[in-house]
C-alpha cells in the first residue's frame, strides 16, 4: 500500500501514528461505553461503530479542521475521527448539561461546531440533503471546504439520497457521500434490500465519480478520501466512496448478537481477524513505525484521557427542568 | 380456560396478524424489521417462518415507496399491513398516505378500494429525543378517508387490528411504545372489535374524562384514586380519532358539565382541540366549569431524563387536573398528587415498568 | 403619493423578495418555477434577471431533498425562501420540516439556527380537484419549532413575508391561491410587518369572528352587510396560526360571549378547534351562545364545479352563521343570505374573480 | 426501420394501421379539447399530450387487454391507447356524471378498470409506487400480466423513482418504467436539473435492463416495449425505457407557448417537422399500407367519433351535489 504522494516518509510515520492513535482511541471510547451501558446511567439508544473505525478516521484525515461532516445514528466515530469534543460527547450521552446538546438530543445528535461536525440525524438518509446544503453554502459564498457525508449502505436505499446526489452532482458541488458498508440494515443484509451489483453504480446515474475502497484499511481509505476531496476543491464536484467494513455489536445496544440468527458466527469472526485497528498496528510494527512500547504508553494515555472524561460526564449535573422551553424558536 | 389466558399487546398484535393471514392469503405484511430476528418489538415474531418470505416481506429503506407500494398492490386486491417502527418514519410517506391512500376510493367513486392497515409506533422512553418519540397522531386523523385509531389495552390491540385488517378503507393503526407491554385477558380466535368510537371505561355523574392509547393506562389509575376521593369520572377511552364519533361524549357531558382530554400528542392542535370543540358545540352552555386539556407541552421531546421528567403527564397530574375541575380543594388535590406519586419513585420515568431492560 | 399605490398580494411578495435580496446577499430563492418564465404565478418574477441563477435557483423535481438542502445551507448562514407551488408536494417534505426545520434548534440548545421560509400555495379552483387545491396548515402548525403564517392581504403579504425573511426560525408562509390576485395600498420599501398575532379589522361587542387567509375577505363581506343589518362584529384576521396569540381573541370573547371561526382547512382537527378550545379554557362560563366552526367539510375536494359548489363557505354562509349565533331570527337570516348572494351570480364558483383566465 | 419479428407483412399491414389509427385518434381528440378549451366548459386543468402520440401507442401496443398502465398528470394519451373510455374521458374533463371519475377527478385523475389503466395521479412520481405494488400484486398471485408506468424526465428527479425501481429490481417485478423524454419539466429543460449523461443511465444504479429509443418512432417504441413485456413476462424483471420525444403545446394548456422564452423556434419546427402522426403516416404511404382514400375514410370516420363523444360529454349531466360526500370510506 503506497502512501500520500505529498507526504514524506518521517511525516507519513507521524500521519500513520496519528491514524492509529485516531482508531485506537475510539475503540477505547466505545469498549468503555460499552461497558459501562448495563450501569443504566447513559439512557439513550447508541449505536456503536466498533470495527468501522477505519472509515471514519482515513476519511476525515483527508479533511481540514474548517471542513465539515455530517453524521447519523452511528456517529461516534465520526465525530472523535473530525476532532469533536469527547468530554462534550459522553456528557451527551450521559444526558448532561455539559452535553454538546446540553442533554436534549444524546447519542443520536452529536455535534460539534468547532470541529466541523455539522449534526447527526438518527432519521436514516434525512442528513444527506443537509450536507448538500452545506456544500452548497460554500460554493455560494466562494469558502474553499469540502463536506463529508457519511451513509451507510441501508441509507443509499432512501429516496433522499437520489435527490441529493442528482443536485450535488449537477451543480458540481464540494461534497462527498461517504457510503460505509457495514453489509446490514439493522438486521437485514444488502442481498435482501438491494440488487445484485457494486454499489459504486448508484453514481452512475449522476455521472458521478465514485471509488470502492476496503473500508477496513485506513490508509486505502485516507487515500480514497483524498482524491474526492481534491475532486472538490478542484471544482469536480461530488464523489461516492464504498467503503466495505463491518459493524461488531449489535446494531443498537452495547452486546455481540451474533446469536440471534441474522448473520453467521464465521463470517463476524472472518470479519474480526480483519479488524482494522489490530491490522494497522501490525503493519507500522513491521515497518517499525510502531514499537510495542510505544503502542503501551499510547493506550496508558488514551486509558487515562477517557477515564477522565467519563468521570467529567457523570459529575456534570442534569440540565435545569426549568430550561426545557428555551430555544424553541431562534 | 383460554379466555382467562393473560399475554401483551405485543402478542396480541402478532396473534391478530397471524390469523388474519391464516384467514386471507390476500393479508401481507411488510416493513423494515417485519422479518428480522427482533420482528418488530415482537410483533411479527414467527410470522416469517409460518407465511414465508412472500408474505411477510422485509423491505429496502424506502417509506415513501413501499407504502406507494403496497397501495397498488391493495388496489389490485392485496391487503398489505405496512408496519412504521417509529411514526416519524412515516413523515417520508405523507404524501402517499394524504394524496393516494386517503382519496383512491373517493377521486374513483367508489370504483377502487386500498384495504391497507398502516401500522405505526408512537411513544416515548430511554432517551430517545426529539425524532425518535414524537406522537404525531393528528397529522393523520386530520384527513378525511383515513381512519385512524389507538388502541389502549391489549384486547383492543387484536381485535381492533382484525377489524382493521378486514376494513376495505386505509387505517392507521397507532401503537404507543408502552402500550406493547400492557398485558390482558384476550380471548382467542377471530375476534375483530369494530372501529365505530370510544370505549366507556368507568362511570360517573361529576366529570367526563376522554383519554387515548397509552394515556388510557395513566387516566385509570387517576380515575380510581378519584372514586375512592368521592370524585365519580365518566371516562372513556377514544381508541378511534378518525372518524370521530363523540355521540356518547356529547351526551355523557350533559350530563356532567365538566370535560377534562388526556392525549399523548402535542396540545397546541391536538386531539383534544377536536373533542373539547365537537363537545362545545353542543353543551357550551350546560357547563359548571371550563373544559381542560392534557398533553404534550409546546417543544421538542428532550432526550435528558431531567428534561422530559415534566414532558409527560402522570396519573398524578391527571387526577390533579381533573379534581381541580370539579372543584376540589387546594388540599385535597396535593393530598391525590402524593397518594399516585408515592407508588412510583420506585420506577424511573423514562421506563415503563422495571422488568424493561432497554434499549428500545 | 407611492403609499397610495394600489398592487395585487402577488406582486406584493415579489417585491418584498426582492427587497430582502437587496437588503441580504445571503437571501436566496430556490424551488421548481422560480426561474422559468411564469415565475411562481408571478410572485418572483424578474429576480432571475436581476440576482441571477445563484440566488434564483431553479430546482430538479425533488422537494424533500430540496427541502433538506435549504436546510442545510440555512444552518451554515444562508437564508433561503423555498417554495413549493402546492401544498401537496410538500408533504414530501414532512420529514425534513417536522425532524429537522423544527427542532434544529432545539436539539442543538440554541447553537444550530434555520432561517429559512417555506413559500406554499393552498386553495381551490378551476376544477383542481383532490390533489391540487387542498389546505392543509394545520400539518405544519401542530409543530412546535416552526411558524406558520397565514396572510390575507396584499400589505400582509409583503410585509409579513419581509419579516418571515429575516426571522431566525423556519416560518412556514402559506398563500391562498386567490389571496394572490387580492389588491391592496402596499407601501414601498422594507416595511415588515411583526409575526406577533391576529390582526383586528373590525371592531364589535355582539360576535367574536376569527377567519384566516383567504376566507377573511368572504368574512369582511360578511361582516359589512351585519354591520349594516346592524350587528357590530369583533373581527379579526388570525394570520399567525403557529406560534398562536390567542389574548386578545379571548378578551373580545368575554365581551361578546359568542365566537365563531372561519378558517381554510378541514373542520375537524382544524384551525378553528385550537382557536375554540383556547377561548372555552378561559370563557367557557360567560358565553351567550355555543361557539361555531366554519370549514371545510369531511371529504376530499371534487373537480366538477357542481360537486364543489358546496364545499367552499363563502360569505352568504359566514354571514348566516354569526347572524344564527347571535340570534338573528330565520326570515332574516334569509335576508342576508339573499342579499349577499345576490352581487355574486355572475361570477362562476371556481373561479376568484372575472378577469379571470385559467387555468391557473 | 424493420418490424415486430413474430409478425408476418399482412398482419404488418394491419397492425401498422391501427398504430397510425391510434395516433391520429389521439391527436384529433386533443386537437379538439385545445380547439374547445377556451368555452370554459371543460374547467379543469389539462395537460395535452399533442407530439407525444408514438410514445403512448407504441408502448401500449405491446401490452395485452389485461396488462395495466398507471399515468400521470398528461395522461390522455396513455388513457386513450390502453383503450380507456373516450365518452367516460371527456364527460369527465367536463365535469359530468358519466366520467369515469363521475365528475370528482377531472382531467388529472384518468382510470378505466376494465382497460388496465389503474390510475392517473398528477403528483409527479407519486403513481411510480403503485405501478410496482400493481406488478407485485401479479407476482404474488401468479398471474401473467405486466404493468407499464408512465414517468416524464422530470419524475425521473423524485427519490420516489429510485425506491420504486430498486425494489422492483431487487424482486424482478414484472413492471416497465417507461420514460417520455420530451426534455422539459414545464418550463425547465433537463440540462437544468440533472447532470449530462444518458438517462438510462438511471437504470444501472439497480442492474436494471434499459433502453434508449426514437420515442417519435412508434414501430421503434413497439418493438423496445415488446422486448422489455417479454423480459418482464419470463420473469427477468424491470426495464427502464427511456423515449425522446417533445410536447407541442403549452405544459398546461391549450395553447403554444413558444414565446414565452423557455425554448426556441427552431427547438420547436425541428421536432414538429419530426412529428410522430405524419412520419408515420408518410411511410405507411411509401410501403403502400395506407392510401390517401384509406387516410381521408380514417380521419372522417375518427371525425364523428369524437364529435359524438363531445355531444355526449357534453349532454351528460352534472354530478348531484347530494352524491359529494358518497366513497369517503368503503
Ligand atoms: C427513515 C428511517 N427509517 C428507518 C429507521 C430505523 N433505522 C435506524 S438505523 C437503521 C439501519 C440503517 O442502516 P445503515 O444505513 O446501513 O446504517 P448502519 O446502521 O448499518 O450503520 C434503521 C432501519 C430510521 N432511523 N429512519
Ligand atoms: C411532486 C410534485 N412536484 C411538482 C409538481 C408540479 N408539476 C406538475 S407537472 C410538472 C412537470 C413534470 O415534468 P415531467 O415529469 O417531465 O412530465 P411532463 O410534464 O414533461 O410530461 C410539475 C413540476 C407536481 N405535480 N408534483
Ligand atoms: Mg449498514
Ligand atoms: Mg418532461
Amino acid at each position: 500500500m503506497n502512501t500520500a504522494p505529498q507526504i514524506n516518509q518521517p511525516q507519513q510515520a507521524a500521519f500513520s501514528h496519528d491514524l492509529y492513535r485516531a482508531m485506537l482511541r475510539i475503540r477505547l471510547i466505545e469498549e468503555e461505553i460499552a461497558a459501562r451501558y448495563s450501569e443504566q446511567e447513559m439512557r439513550c439508544p447508541v449505536h456503536l461503530s466498533i470495527g468501522q473505525e477505519a472509515t471514519a478516521v482515513g476519511a476525515c484525515a483527508a479533511l481540514r479542521r474548517n471542513d465539515q461532516i455530517i453524521s447519523s445514528h452511528r456517529s461516534h466515530g465520526h465525530y472523535l475521527a473530525k476532532g469533536g469534543d469527547l468530554k462534550a460527547m459522553l456528557a451527551e450521552i450521559y444526558g448532561r448539561v455539559d452535553g454538546c446538546c446540553g442533554g436534549r438530543g444524546g447519542s443520536m445528535h452529536l455535534f460539534d461546531d468547532a470541529a466541523g461536525i455539522i449534526a447527526s440525524i438518527p432519521i436514516v438518509g434525512s442528513f444527506l440533503p443537509l450536507g448538500v446544503g452545506a456544500a452548497m453554502s460554500y460554493s455560494y459564498t466562494k469558502q474553499d471546504r469540502v463536506c463529508i457525508a457519511f451513509l451507510g449502505d441501508g441509507a443509499s436505499e432512501e429516496g433522499v439520497f437520489h435527490e441529493s446526489a442528482n443536485f450535488a452532482a449537477l451543480k458540481k458541488l464540494p461534497v462527498i457521500f461517504f457510503l460505509e458498508n457495514n453489509q446490514y440494515s439493522c438486521y437485514t443484509g444488502l442481498s435482501d434490500r438491494q440488487p445484485d451489483r457494486p454499489l459504486t453504480d448508484l453514481a452512475r446515474s449522476y455521472a458521478m465519480a465514485s471509488e470502492q475502497v476496503d473500508g477496513n484499511d485506513v490508509i486505502a481509505v485516507y487515500e480514497a478520501t483524498k482524491r474526492a476531496v481534491d475532486r472538490a476543491r478542484a471544482g469536480h464536484g461530488p464523489t461516492l466512496i464504498v467503503a466495505d467494513t463491518y459493524r461488531w455489536r449489535e446494531h443498537c445496544g452495547p452486546n455481540y448478537d451474533n446469536d440471534i440468527g441474522y448473520r453467521s458466527m464465521a463470517e463476524f469472526e472472518s470479519w474480526q481477524q480483519r479488524c482494522p485497528v489490530t491490522t494497522f498496528a501490525a503493519r507500522l510494527k513491521r515497518d517499525g513505525t510502531l514499537s510495542d512500547a510505544a503502542e503501551k504508553t499510547l493506550t496508558v494515555e488514551l486509558t487515562a484521557e477517557i477515564a477522565e472524561a467519563f468521570a467529567f460526564a457523570k459529575a456534570s449535573p442534569f440540565p435545569d427542568p426549568s430550561t426545557v422551553t428555551d430555544h424553541v424558536y431562534a | 380456560m383460554p379466555e382467562q389466558r393473560v399475554i401483551t399487546a405485543a402478542q396480541a398484535i402478532c396473534e391478530a396478524t397471524d390469523i388474519a393471514m391464516a384467514a386471507d392469503p390476500s393479508v401481507i405484511v411488510m416493513g423494515e424489521g417485519v422479518a428480522d430476528p427482533k420482528a418488530i418489538f415482537g410483533t411479527t415474531a414467527n410470522l416469517l417462518d409460518k407465511y414465508g418470505a412472500d408474505r411477510v416481506v422485509e423491505l429496502p429503506l424506502a417509506e415513501n415507496g413501499f407504502t406507494g407500494i403496497a397501495i397498488g398492490a391493495a388496489i389490485n386486491g392485496l391487503r398489505p399491513i405496512i408496519v412504521h417502527q417509529r411514526v416519524e418514519f412515516c413523515l417520508l410517506a405523507m404524501e402517499q398516505l394524504v394524496n393516494n391512500a386517503a382519496k383512491m376510493h373517493y377521486v374513483s367513486n367508489g370504483a377502487h378500494r386500498v384495504p391497507l392497515v398502516v401500522r405505526m409506533i408512537v411513544g416515548r422512553g430511554w432517551g430517545q429525543g426529539p425524532a425518535h418519540s414524537q406522537s404525531l397522531e393528528v397529522l393523520f386523523a386530520h384527513v378525511p378517508g383515513l381512519k385512524v385509531v389507538m388502541p389502549a389495552s391489549a384486547q383492543d390491540a387484536k381485535g381492533m387490528l382484525l377489524a382493521a385488517i378486514t376494513d376495505d378503507s386505509p387505517v392507521v393503526f397507532i401503537e404507543h411504545r408502552w402500550m406493547h407491554y400492557v398485558k390482558g385477558h384476550v380471548p382467542t380466535g377471530n375476534t375483530p372489535i369494530s372501529l365505530d368510537g370510544p370505549a366507556k371505561l368507568h362511570s360517573g355523574d361529576d366529570v367526563t374524562v376522554v383519554s387515548n392509547s397509552y394515556l388510557t393506562l395513566e387516566t385509570i389509575q387517576a380515575v380510581e384514586a378519584l372514586s375512592a376521593a368521592g370524585v365519580q369520572v365518566d371516562h372513556f377511552d377514544l381508541r378511534v380519532i378518525r372518524p370521530l364519533n363523540v355521540t356518547a361524549i356529547v351526551e355523557s357531558v350533559r350530563r356532567t358539565g365538566r370535560l377534562v382530554t388526556v392525549d399523548t400528542g402535542f396540545t397546541t392542535y391536538g386531539v383534544g382541540a377536536e373533542i373539547v370543540s365537537r363537545v362545545m358545540e353542543q353543551c357550551c352552555l350546560q357547563m359548571k366549569a371550563a373544559p381542560r386539556r392534557i398533553g404534550l407541552p409546546e417543544h421538542p421531546t428532550p432526550s435528558s431524563r431531567s428534561l422530559a421528567a415534566t414532558f409527560y403527564a402522570r396519573s398524578p397530574d391527571i387526577a390533579a387536573t381533573i379534581a381541580e375541575t370539579v372543584g376540589l380543594d387546594a388540599g385535597r388535590v396535593a393530598a391525590l398528587r402524593e397518594q399516585l406519586t408515592a407508588g412510583r419513585e420506585s420506577v424511573p420515568l423514562d421506563i415503563p415498568h422495571p422488568s424493561f431492560q432497554g434499549p428500545f
